[in-house]
């Protein structure tokens, strides 16, 4: 994916001028974003402002997969979508919206919902994944697929006030390799998911739009630097470094926003948490894990079952 | 409360987020001088202090949003001094002056 | 502006149900954003992403000045324009994108520069200004009649790969009253400019469309928590509290956003730094402040010549 | 350089950020041993580490970009731990072990 025999267009100068002039992008960096291709797992809140930087940038192709349709009460976040739109597929609705900012990059609608059964055909299709899901069941499918056939993942999540993201799985590594350093997956960060009395939706809790809008344009770019600057190509194989430590990836940050409505942006509002690296018995990419790709098809682990592990009768 | 010695103290701060705030009187820093020794005489661990603020700090009584079964509740991170817990030895991890202890709830709504 | 003798139409509940169960927010923050009056001043990079989610959340009047219109080369990072509007005036083509999202707001089009001459006027018919400019002239412009007509200012700027933002004169204060702690100007924490030589704009310098998206997302988040909790209004006028140090706003943090290409998020990725309060000695808001709107209108200061002293002949 | 005591010196970090970094080969972060004084022999202050930097630490022969007048160039913020430095009495302000300052050029851009 390094762009080697494809030049740029006059209208692709033109149009992506701006960032190939800032230092460490030039030519090559937006020729790696050209010829890659990035999957974004839900098309709300996170989703639309992640797809409006990833589509602005020019990368390639671009997948978007979404089951729900467009609602009224969707649209002080989801900025991509519009009332006119109300009733009509997030997908669709949000490709409309991108091929209008920029025509150039190929636009690949999955109008229905990540399942066991067909997350790793469609993710095994691109080189990067961005969780913009809303919920554990889906987080968890994603993760275990992007270990099993080798993707980063960028991840993020919102409700009522607080936001959170991280960059998982990158470079990406093969399951059971734990000798070394290298960058954890999702379950070696959050090993297990809250009971579901304690979880709540966007729906039922609230979101404020620009907390869910900064952590979706915060996805779109970490995507970008990962892409433009080949931080998922591992050091071995070229393109990358030994230097991981400096770079985040290893012991990964997991940011934390915090939206207060009655003061102003201050020391506490970002906060940046330093994770553990891969861990040695992680269900999904330790050394002795027993997770395949034909078992997650077939139905194991059970995600729903995984989420629902009995809890008390009390909400949060 | 409850005869925890009285004599010195470790001064630290707690901060919760990601909704955990509400169980402590929707404050998300709180001051704490947490016993140095726990009820059995040993140095104040991240276990003690987690027993301690349920005790002494928490405002609401839906205490199993923060612990089930005696051990923070799944769906919450502990980071010590901006790190995560596991990589300072968990609950096991002796509390030092002046130390940090952030709780925060996961996030998966999007 | 608490919006009392005006119900939520049903319409209205629907679309922002979601903000409005959020703690904090509820009935009362809709109605003070419904009757709210914002400017965002400059379409581009800062102003599109800033105006989605002040539209978003149902600021009753949105006004957007800038003289500039659309091109190509703006659309990698200006996400409320599109490739079809390219030519059209970016106010128009912001308009467009905004109706199409919420069609509630009264939207005001200002098709052409802010100038000495006209900023007062605009200015002092609004609640709360957004400095989304690209230019120096133009923001000690907007700050020093934002003092002068009492109007709190969020204001932000992004170049290549750094990004910055900060909430001035907030709640506003009459010049000369610089006894107790009230919120600087923007003069009160830049005192002067940088020598021209030094400055690059984005088209010259480049900017990568996340750093200036999260700062325009940013902006729109201050804005609303300082208008759903009035935090605009003084505490001896009702509405706020003396809490002020708590609240970031008369030692304002200046947010610093610092976009690495070559690592992923990370402990230096956002800093906040604490600013001093307002100055005795401001050229705008001290206490022997010659600055008038008659004198603005009239040219003075020369805010050009202001911001072009002599300076060495190289270029950072 | 050029008669600078070799004897005691302060640890400190030195951030550049906002462009200023390219001055200083590219890098956001320096560690920097500074003379515990000045050549004249007194404290060293800011403006004495502003001076070192220029003859130490600058890899760019554009020194105008940094200082002008042998003080800081306008349109550069310095953060002295994080707190602007007119909080803390700007160039006289005296440096301490492992103080942290933060050299910021303004923006314009949007
Ligand atoms: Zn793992
Ligand atoms: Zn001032």
């Amino acid at each position: 994916a390094n762009g080697s025999g494809r030049r740029l267009t006059d209208d692709e100068f033109e149009r992506y001028s701006r960032q190939m002039i800032v230092p460490g992008m030039g030519k090559e960096g937006q020729l790696r974003l050209i010829n890659s291709r990035v999957l974004i797992i839900g098309a709300g809140g996170l989703g639309c402002p992640a797809a409006q930087y990833i589509a602005g940038a020019g990368v390639g192709t671009i997948g978007i997969i979404d089951g729900d349709v467009v609602e009224a009460s969707n649209l002080h976040r989801q900025v991509g979508h519009s009332t006119s739109r109300i009733g009509m597929k997030k997908v669709d609705s949000l490709i409309a919206h991108l091929k209008a900012l920029n025509p150039l990059p190929t636009y690949v609608p999955y109008p229905f919902r990540l399942t066991p059964q067909n997350a790793a055909d469609i993710i095994s299709k691109y080189d990067l994944i961005l969780d913009c899901t809303d919920n554990p069941v889906t987080r968890y499918l994603i993760s275990d697929v992007c270990v099993l056939v080798c993707k980063p993942l960028v991840t993020a999540a919102a409700i009522q006030k607080s936001g959170q993201l991280t960059v998982l799985n990158c470079p990406p590594t093969p399951q059971g390799l734990v000798d070394g350093k290298y960058a954890p997956c999702y379950r070696c960060c959050f090993r297990k998911p809250p009971p579901p009395s304690s979880m709540v939706s966007c729906g039922e809790a609230g979101i404020m739009g620009p907390v869910v809008g900064m952590m979706g344009v915060a996805q779109a770019g970490e995507a970008i630097k990962i892409l433009a600057s080949a931080l998922h190509i591992p050091a071995e194989a070229g393109g990358g470094d030994s230097s991981n430590t400096e770079r985040n990836l290893q012991q990964p940050t997991l940011l934390i926003y915090t939206y207060d409505l009655e003061s102003a942006v201050g020391p506490y509002t970002f906060r940046a948490l330093k994770m553990g690296g891969r861990k040695r018995n992680c269900f999904a990419c330790g050394e002795n894990s027993t997770l395949t790709l034909e078992g997650i098809k077939a139905g194991t682990p059970d995600y729903v079952q995984f989420c629902s592990a009995p809890a008390p009768a009390v909400s949060l | 409360m409850s005869g925890a010695a009285e004599s010195a103290t470790i001064p630290i701060t707690v901060d919760f987020s990601g909704g955990l705030e509400m169980l402590f009187d929707n404050q998300r820093r709180h001051t704490v001088a947490l016993p140095t020794v726990d009820p059995s005489g040993k140095p104040a661990t991240v276990a003690f202090l987690i027993d301690y603020l349920c005790k002494n700090l928490m405002r609401d009584p839906r205490a199993e949003l923060f612990v089930l079964d005696n051990h923070i509740r799944p769906g919450i991170l502990v980071l010590i001094n901006d790190a995560d817990w596991e990589l300072e030895g968990e609950e096991a991890y002796e509390i030092q002056p002046n130390d940090n202890i952030l709780f925060v709830s996961t996030l998966h709504g999007g």
